[in-house]
């Protein structure tokens, strides 16, 4: 069998599902409002995105590659990444009303919690640690980057929650997937301008100043959405502790996708600075994303092992 | 060699920064939009004490001062963050000076320099980016009138502004940029449509259809089909307060602040990382430097005002980005300064000339490189 | 998905360890050149095997196997520097089985395959190194033979090797790639002279003068005027040995044990730069991948070969650069292991394809970006 | 009077005339000898070289800065910024035979230490603290990248010299001169190969991957060059501690050289591959200068100094 680094084809399956959705229920999402769409994240849980990885559900680390690639193209919003990592922390019981998207989870680090003012589920994390935990005093809202509401509040830990390193390690290879597919969107819209937008009598793509930026953005691109499914690959198979693959995975996925952030936003030139355009929608959400709990140092400190440092 | 400020600009700068204390919550360097009440207050406040009309001759009003005065009283107010130099008083008024008649000078001038009269830039289009010789904005004259029509977009301040300082075609729809005019249109005229286009720094630029517009002919600046040459000299009129340093510095400081409150001031990564930006705000002050003294000097100063431009737009987003790097979550929440800069420096190394343009211009006039762009 | 070797290739692999216990301290792979008895026996060794001629076909004398297990081989022998793969059993020879006749093949595989016949690549002039369709070294056919006169120039190994692989105009001269063919050309014959050009790596190239000399005709491969698209097939041929991700793993791993032998891996720093270059490690082991996959389905791979060769070699680069600047002083001394990865790498970039062609294939095949370079 | 960051014409005359010594004494440093060229270090010194900057000779630190660009754009060899850094640590009656040449010194911190098999006198260093010192024990030689004759000795420190952070910041506003020297040759070399290599039919300098690096390189090249003269000038005029600001050029200039040094690699390709070629001989002398005691970390701590941080 020759090597092949593609998604099978039920796995690209569940990723076309997830972009069709996505297409038919476009954001309302503007970077500015604060408020989150519960409606869109009930109707992403029926999908059965959300169950991906569990008992219950289909599948497994592949599968949600699949459904995050599709999600980062769209830059859907919500605390994606979170819910994965809870899923696998969390007894059925308590699980099912995060995979039919009744509840939503905040998990992070106080004070600052992603989706505080609407989660009803807290987990604190500490990597490798986890706890159930809940909100000591009022939560203060605040808005982010990409407009999502989250909060500043104290938590009290609760139990401590079992096998957190391989919830986790299941949650960075879900972000490294959304900012791989982000970031191969971004590209793929630039590309476009590219060979389309004439400047100096020709398309700026044929200026090398233009063209080798986004070469190089698509080489990072391309390994990083590789190291995401091979992340997953061992997440599934259990062979070894999936985490520094899952960690490798994410370094490599921010940065490739925060290259393309930046290299698009310089090729659509005045274009990409509006609001809506066809760059800043991604971008912040891709900065945001990359700077969601747990931080990179744990992350670097997980690749070390791999190398005996 | 001479790189400080001799005693007379140094008590300028005193009383610039005096003059700034009153100014320094104003914010109009990034929120002119918002702010534009406070703003035009700011600048009228310049007029007052002749500043917006430093460098102008005294025969037209003004105090007859060199570039440093102009690039201290800029860079300053870029650390302030009070505001950045009116259009109305650089390229306008400096294109007028050199180009206007003296009619004109007289219709214009007086209202620029009391910080009255504001303009907006009118050069870009959707198909004349960074090419500007592409413009198709046409202009057709009959008898004392020009009729206008096209389009320009991703213009600055349009809502607030009086007049648009507008590059259009005179000549045949191909002859690029031998056939190109400059006029002062009037926004409020009719069959002008501004329309916002939000911008990812709460701000806005706007698209302006131009649809059959009145202008007079007596408000072309310089003869018909010559904008080319005018638009380029204008640019090296403001060359050496087009992108000041200080903004860096303040940039850079904030930053500092930033982390000294996170706690991370002492971790040795951000310390590293905090050094070799700080070594960049110096570097870039070099480039401004340098702009300054080829502006001094009568030279053209393209090559030094290109490089102070790519050094200091590419810094000011290595900064933003390395804070938020560094910050966490924390960084990224709306109404944090390093998130702030983090949106708003994205667009610094495209508008007044992208890096990529700028960076050709290094090449050819600086190193004798190549012909294409 | 498949992305690990499967049990047989891991058993390949297994024995692939295990003979280069042997070889382990050769060092080929940098010091060919001065080691060049030790490097031939080696290649003598992988011939009694049938390592050199893994995917050639059975009749010819080869194992038929594909192009992993050639990976495997090539991969193992860089992480453990033991020498890269020879030109002969490559290019040479799979060049050889697709357009040579009978004869030709009859004639030169088999001291190919035993490790007995080495070649060096004649394809560089002085006027001809990315672009090779500048190719002037002329052959003159008379009767049976050509004569050859021109001048190659950073060739590897002449000085070691028995023949040329030679690329050379045979067309008009300003034929480009329309006008080459590819000969075997002795170089122990008439009017050749190689002279030693030392490289920074403490090994050599050499300049080729050919001055009228003989190749017979039945040592031209392929049609007279045809070389163009034999040369890019071959380059295709090897696009899965040509940089073999061990070698940064293995670079890596030097690293890390200079920076622990120097008490700096618990430097907070190093640290975060060695997780960032391990993680690199990593992606360019994607893009080793990626060349397979597409070499395995019969794809033609240039992209992929080219994101591997700029992601590698840049790698390669960023390894050994950022270890010096870790280690100081102790870094720059002769026979450092660190002194020495920074000299050798400043050409990874440039041979074999630089990175600004590399960058090209990527931009036009792979995203349709432009027709210029 | 004009900004103006060039210097003075008497300055000027110094760069001039080293320039002028350079081309008639070149160097027989292969990059691979392990000596040093003592006769040619004396006919530097009898240039009054070596004396700039003391008492003795001529001006001061922009004089020293005149002399290093033009011994950077020549890569001459020798402990340079270690002698501009004893002459101002040193009484006149030990500082006499390092001005001559008579005298060599190694400056750094043990073990390994620059020149030491044919220095006459030791300093060690340990910023912004300066010892006299003597070798304790067998010197081991050892060559370096650019093949000079270094050794490794532990030293025992005699009396502490004093005001070692003006010396230091001499020495270290001295280096910064030769990097930006060395870079700018480096530069000026590889810009005239991109005006005048011909590949796909026109000049190489014509692609803008070949011209903006190039560009690049010349805006920080000029940076570092003016942040040398501006330290300099300070301390010239002794307004303040002039550590920083020399800091500060120091780091500067060691990112604009070793940066001209892999953009000039890359533009030169195949014909800077060879050891005598037109890039290799600076590119090994940058990178030793660059990695030359004091180390960069106490830079950075000085130049931060400059932002209260």
């Amino acid at each position: 069998m020759s090597f092949d680094l593609e998604l099978d084809d039920a796995q690209q399956a569940i990723g076309t599902a997830v972009a069709q959705f996505c297409r038919d229920h476009p954001s309302v999402d503007d970077g500015a409002s604060g408020d989150f769409d519960r409606a869109r994240w009930r109707e992403l849980a029926e999908l059965g995105v959300l169950a991906l990885g569990t008992p219950e559900g289909e599948g497994g680390a592949l599968e949600v590659v699949a459904a995050m690639e599709a999600l980062g193209a769209a830059v859907f919003a919500g605390p994606l990444a979170a819910t994965f990592c809870a899923t696998q922390l969390l007894p059925e019981s308590e699980r099912q009303a995060l995979v039919t998207g009744d509840a939503l989870v905040s998990v992070g680090k106080p004070p600052l919690l992603p989706f505080a003012p609407i989660a009803d589920l807290f987990i604190e994390l500490e990597a490798p640690h986890a706890w159930r935990a809940r909100p000591a005093g009022e939560i203060e809202p605040v808005e982010t980057l990409a407009g999502d509401p989250w909060g500043r509040v104290q938590l009290e830990r609760e139990a401590e929650l079992p096998e957190a390193g391989r919830a986790l390690a299941l949650s960075e290879i879900a972000r490294a997937a959304y900012l791989a597919g982000a970031g191969q969107r971004l590209l793929d819209d630039a590309a476009e301008h590219a060979r389309t937008r004439i400047q100096f009598g020709r398309a700026i793509g044929e200026f090398q100043a233009v063209a080798h930026p986004l070469a190089d953005c698509a080489m990072q691109l391309s390994a990083a959405a590789v190291l995401a499914r091979i992340a997953a690959a061992g997440f599934d198979t259990s062979e070894s502790d999936p985490g520094p693959h899952a960690a490798a995975a994410r370094l490599s996925a921010v940065r490739a996708a925060l290259g393309a952030v930046y290299v698009c936003h310089q090729i659509f030139g005045a274009v990409g600075v509006t609001l809506e355009g066809p760059v800043f929608r991604v971008a912040r959400r891709v900065r945001q994303f990359a700077s969601e709990p747990p931080d990179e140092h744990g992350a670097r400190e997980a690749v070390l092992e791999l190398f005996g440092v | 060699m001479r790189i400080g400020l001799d005693p007379e600009e140094q008590s300028f700068r005193a009383d610039v920064r005096a003059f700034l204390e009153g100014y320094r919550n104003l914010n109009g360097f990034f929120h002119q939009d918002e702010r534009w009440p406070e703003v035009k207050g700011f600048y009228r406040a310049l007029g007052e004490r002749g500043w917006l009309s430093l460098t102008w001759p005294e025969r037209w009003g003004g105090l007859g001062l060199g570039p440093v005065h102009e690039f201290i009283l800029w860079d300053e107010a870029a650390y302030a963050r009070a505001a950045r130099p009116p259009l109305s008083a650089g390229i306008v008024a400096k294109t007028i000076l050199r180009h206007g008649t003296d009619a004109q000078k007289q219709r214009w001038l007086p209202g620029i320099r009391s910080g009255e009269l504001h303009f907006s830039l009118g050069y870009s289009e959707p198909q004349a980016g960074s090419d500007l010789a592409a413009v198709r904005t046409r202009a057709e004259r009959s008898d004392d009138d020009y009729r206008v029509t096209g389009e320009k977009c991703w213009t600055s301040y349009a809502q607030d502004s009086d007049y648009l300082w507008l590059l259009c075609r005179t000549g045949a729809p191909d002859s690029r940029s031998a056939g190109l005019s400059l006029m002062i249109l009037d926004l409020r005229a009719d069959g002008v449509t501004v329309s916002p286009l939000p911008t990812l720094d709460d701000a806005q630029l706007n698209e302006i259809h131009l649809d059959g517009t009145r202008v007079p002919a007596e408000q072309r600046i310089g003869a018909e089909n010559e904008a080319w040459k005018i638009v380029a000299e204008a640019l090296a009129d403001e060359r050496h307060v087009q992108f000041p340093p200080r903004r860096l510095r303040r940039d850079l400081e904030d930053v500092i602040e930033w982390t000294r409150a996170a706690g991370l001031d002492r971790d040795a990564t951000v310390r590293r990382g905090l050094a070799d930006l700080a070594v960049e705000v110096l570097e870039v002050e070099t480039h401004a430097m340098r702009v300054l003294a080829a502006v001094q000097q009568g030279r053209a100063g393209a090559v030094e005002a290109a490089a102070n431009k790519v050094a200091g737009t590419v810094l000011c987003q290595k900064i933003a980005r390395a804070a938020v790097e560094w910050g966490g979550p924390a960084a990224i929440v709306r109404g944090e300064p390093l998130e702030f800069l983090w949106r708003q420096s994205l667009w610094e190394t495209i508008g007044g000339g992208t890096s990529e343009i700028m960076r050709g211009v290094v090449a050819r006039q600086g190193l004798g490189l190549g012909g294409r762009r």
